[in-house]
């Protein structure tokens, strides 16, 4: 089967096929949450990205011990884990981002794109394209909040990454929870005009949870 | 002592609403609204699983944790306590109230690995909070999460029949209609200071 | 039966091997989460005073709006160039966290605004310099808030009179605390140049 | 997972499905759409004798970004341009009447933009829009440019006023002052009340001039197309409730003819909260939704962190109008039930 794995399909399915905010539309509150900043939304992507290649690989390497009856109490452990490890990182290194969003790293452990993750794929799966499935589907998780925080930051602080372009503060409302809202909602509604335009795609998102 | 629990209630339930403030339980509000009925039944399961999520975690936090320095480990105890507590929720309430357990039973299962179940012990935790002031932070959250669950589905009954541009329709209308709202709310702020 | 056994062997290696690697990270992230949280502390402390080149040592503890805040003596070998405290003013949204230095004849050296959560555009300009460093040189009386014009009181800024006051009050707590701590060993060292 | 959430098929709807007021044809609603504008007349007027060209370009700014934002949407969207039914530029003459006379110029552009584009078109144009567009766009300025949405200039009655003197609003100077300090600058009650009720003083565009909003809130009223259903009960209780807690020397030494003259309450209690697409539709509704606006508006005034709560209280509101409707609609049917569920 190794060698029948697609290693791009897989990346490229979680970048763009199913992404995980804008086309899957799983996991939603950090999208909104972090992303008043680049730098918070690319370290958020980074904590996620991390968690799901390793969560995806210890499924995968314990999917023949895992007996199918507490199949999903093991993966949620196995998820609190790899998130305990990540948050207790970041407190130590990254001191002044863990103080905004600590909470919402902590939270990835409730992210229900970790789990259907390690459900779908890792527990059928080798450990070298779950942990690559893994790893695909955080880096479009980073790339969205990335795109977010970019399209946030610049209007409304003036800045990209904290520092100073425009010089001023265009429309302050965009690092506020309802400019967070506007964007995800007006990024997603251009995102799927464009699908619709270019790609031929239905250009409706599916929602779920 | 009093006013604080109370500052704490108004607070978690108008100005830093779940979701229109904290961008938590985004899932749930967006997924269940779609219908008056679910919002409801979300809404009084989503409350009262907080509100004892919130005391149990505070006794175990208190009395286990912090004398054992296992304060690293809230993550996977928090979940596990909730996740056991839903459990046993779910077998006491399908044996004892059948009916009931028809009517809400399904929403239990959504709650196990829900963010904002597990978010208010965090809080907790993170801010010290004393046993009246972590239930009343619970409850706060909870009827204003419910709040915001009954109004979203109010609103979207409406916009039921509305000629939205096709690529809007679904999820990114829903957003743009949350930032309204959100908007609407910020005129409760600077009401409290926490 | 067999199969429960299974089961609970093998949820118990996975608790066994999850907890292993919980411990192992906790055990080499929280020395380090001490140290920068300790650092993070001393160089907070140690902009307010930048002449001090002891250790600056807490000196004692008080309490405002309930919460605990300390005071700290700066010296410069063995003798006090400074004094800070931490303090708080309730804002607009949040209670606003800052630091404050007064010389050792008690007249604000600096302050600076830790953290706080007023609203974008409105309260944060607190934070601005040309507002904090009206505090500079002033002594307790003149740690009033004016609206308008003023070069001996503070002067607030239009639109975010809350939170200026928040800072003022703020501000005033802390140095009361540190005139009732150190103002009687002021008062003999001014009496002292008298005669 | 794949289904779209909300399957729309027809593009075109040959047949509509709206939620009630049912306005019957194109006519209809321009007819009103024209008459309201008309009643705000007055009041323009009166703001532009008190704040000089400054207001003229501040209407006149938001009134072309409003139709342009309009015809720009409906030609993307492929939709008849329907800028003669008047609701674009009732929307910006509205949004203009809640911005300050000195706000610079794309202040009003920006505000009109969001209340078009996002707040109506997004939700499927005319008729279907949750919230009021022109105060959500007030509301969007407002915390966008939060500086420059909080000064105000004083009443200067010289058309070509350049330097004119910022001063804070009434409401802020009671907020913040106290009512002796507002004696102090308007002398006596009396002179306080008629200024109040001329409009001279500071404030947005629309709020100031009571008695020009009352004319043209007559003129609207005599024609039956607002009633008292709304704004009775929103002034009733904003006067009400500002009587018995605004006062500082405790219980019922509140002010309730300043409360009710200040701020943007007539305009908004007359001229927004009596929209027909963004309130309720059933009578008993909209005496709760004229309450709630009051108490709520008296709420933000007296306890929250901004002078004034109309915009936000009529938002808020906004936001419950499905419910109350649904609520109401149902309630001979509810009552029995709901009875026995207490006991």
């Amino acid at each position: 089967m190794s060698d029948s794995v697609n290693y791009g399909t897989i990346v490229k399915n979680g970048i763009f096929g199913e992404n995980p905010v804008f086309r899957l539309a799983l996991s939603l509150c950090p999208a909104v949450a972090v992303t008043s900043g680049v730098k918070n939304g690319f370290l958020m992507g980074v904590a996620v990205l991390f968690v799901m290649t390793m969560v995806n690989g210890t499924v995968s390497l314990l999917r023949n011990y895992i007996n199918p009856k507490v199949r999903i109490p093991s993966y949620m452990f196995i998820i609190a884990t790899w998130v305990t490890v990540t948050d207790q990182v970041m407190a130590a290194t990254q001191r002044a981002v863990y103080k905004d969003m600590g909470l919402y790293i902590m939270l990835i452990v409730a992210f229900a794109i970790v789990l259907s993750r390690a459900e779908m794929f890792a527990s059928r799966n080798k450990l070298l394209p779950s942990m690559v499935d893994g790893a695909a589907m955080g880096l479009g998780f980073l790339l969205a909040l990335v795109l977010l925080g970019v399209f946030r930051e610049f209007l409304g602080k003036g800045s990209l990454w904290g520092y100073p372009i425009l010089g001023q503060k265009p429309l302050l409302i965009m690092i506020l929870p309802t400019g967070g809202f506007f964007a995800m909602g007006l990024m997603m509604g251009w995102l799927n005009w464009l699908d619709r335009k270019f790609f031929g795609g239905t250009g409706a998102s599916s929602g779920g949870h | 002592m009093f006013e604080k629990v109370l500052t704490i209630f108004i607070a978690s339930a108008l100005i830093n609403n779940f979701v229109f403030s904290r961008y938590l339980g985004l899932c749930i509000f967006f997924g269940v609204t779609k219908r008056m009925e679910t919002a409801v039944g979300m809404s009084f399961t989503f409350t009262a699983v907080m509100l004892i999520g919130a005391a149990l975690n505070w006794v175990i936090y208190e009395y286990v944790m912090i004398p054992l320095h296992l304060g690293f480990l809230k993550i996977v105890i928090f979940i596990g306590v909730v996740a056991a507590f839903v459990q046993a929720a779910d077998t006491i309430m399908k044996k004892v109230t059948p009916a009931l357990y028809y009517k809400l039973g399904i929403y239990l299962a959504l709650i196990v690995t829900n963010c904002i179940i597990l978010a208010v012990p965090l809080i907790n935790a993170d801010e010290h909070y004393g046993l009246f002031e972590s239930m009343a932070l619970a409850v706060g959250s909870g009827l204003g999460f419910s709040l915001a669950l009954i109004i979203m589905a109010s609103i979207r009954e409406k916009l039921e029949l509305a000629d939205v541009p096709i690529s809007f329709r679904g999820l990114p209308i829903s957003f743009v209609l949350t930032g309204l709202i959100a908007l609407a709310f910020l005129g409760f702020s600077g009401m409290i200071t926490l | 039966m067999k199969e429960m056994l299974k089961i609970t062997l093998s949820l118990v290696l996975i608790f066994i091997g999850a907890g292993l690697i919980m411990g192992v990270t906790y055990k080499y992230t929280s020395p380090l989460r001490f140290k920068a949280e300790k650092r993070e502390k001393e160089e907070a402390l140690k902009q307010m005073a930048p002449d001090a080149t002891d250790p600056i040592v807490a000196a004692g503890k008080w309490t405002t709006h309930g919460k605990n805040f300390e005071y700290y003596t700066a010296t410069a070998s063995a003798k006090p160039v400074a004094y800070i405290s931490s303090t708080a003013g309730k804002g607009y949204s949040s209670y606003i966290q800052m630091l404050v230095s007064v010389d050792t004849d008690l007249k604000i050296r600096d302050v600076k605004i830790l953290g706080h959560a007023e609203t974008p555009g409105l309260g944060d300009q607190v934070e601005e310099k040309s507002f904090i460093d009206q505090f500079k040189g002033k002594s307790l009386p003149d740690i009033k808030l004016i609206k308008g014009e003023t070069k001996e009181n503070i002067q607030a800024i239009s639109g975010a009179t809350i939170s200026s006051r928040a800072v003022t009050n703020g501000v005033k707590d802390a140095v009361q605390t540190l005139v009732e701590k150190y103002g009687a060993g002021v008062k003999t060292a001014a009496q002292g140049v008298r005669k | 997972m794949e289904a779209p959430a909300l399957a729309k098929p027809q593009e075109h709807p040959k047949l509509i499905v709206s939620i009630g007021p049912h306005m019957h044809d194109q006519e209809t609603t321009a007819k009103i759409m024209w008459t309201v504008s008309g009643a705000l007349l007055p009041a323009a007027l009166m703001s532009v004798y008190f704040f000089g060209m400054p207001a003229v370009m501040v209407i006149l700014v938001s009134l072309a970004a409003s139709l342009a934002s309009e015809a720009a949407v409906q030609w993307m969207l492929k939709k008849p341009v329907t800028l003669s039914d008047g609701s674009a530029f009732l929307t910006g003459l509205l949004l203009a009447m809640n911005l300050p006379s000195n706000a610079p110029l794309y202040i009003p552009a920006v505000g009109s933009f969001v209340a078009i584009v996002i707040t109506k078109h997004l939700f499927g144009g005319l008729g279907y829009n949750i919230f009021n567009p022109a105060l959500i766009g007030r509301a969007f300025v407002l915390i966008s440019f939060p500086k420059l949405m909080t000064t105000y200039v004083a009443p200067a009655s010289q058309f070509m006023a350049v330097d004119a003197k910022t001063t804070a609003t009434p409401l802020v100077l009671l907020k913040e002052e106290g009512m002796a300090k507002l004696l102090e600058i308007f002398h006596t009650k009396a002179a306080l009340y008629q200024d109040l009720f001329l409009g001279n003083r500071a404030g947005s565009l629309g709020e100031t001039s009571v008695i020009a909003l009352l004319l043209g809130a007559a003129f609207l009223m005599m024609k039956r197309y607002i009633t008292w259903h709304v704004p009775v009960p929103f002034i009733a209780t904003v006067g009400l409730l500002a009587w018995m807690f605004g006062g500082k020397e405790g219980l019922l030494s509140g002010d309730a003819i300043f409360h009710m003259m200040s701020g943007g309450l007539i305009l908004g209690a007359f001229f927004m909260a009596t929209d027909y697409v963004t309130g309720p539709s059933v009578r008993a509704a909209q005496v709760v939704f004229g309450v709630g606006c009051g108490a709520l508006t008296v709420l933000i005034r007296l306890k929250g962190g901004y002078p004034e709560g109309v915009m936000f209280a009529i938002l808020l509101m906004n936001c419950f109008a499905p419910l109350l409707d649904r609520g109401m609609k149902s309630r001979v049917f509810g009552k029995a039930e709901a009875k026995g569920v207490k006991k």
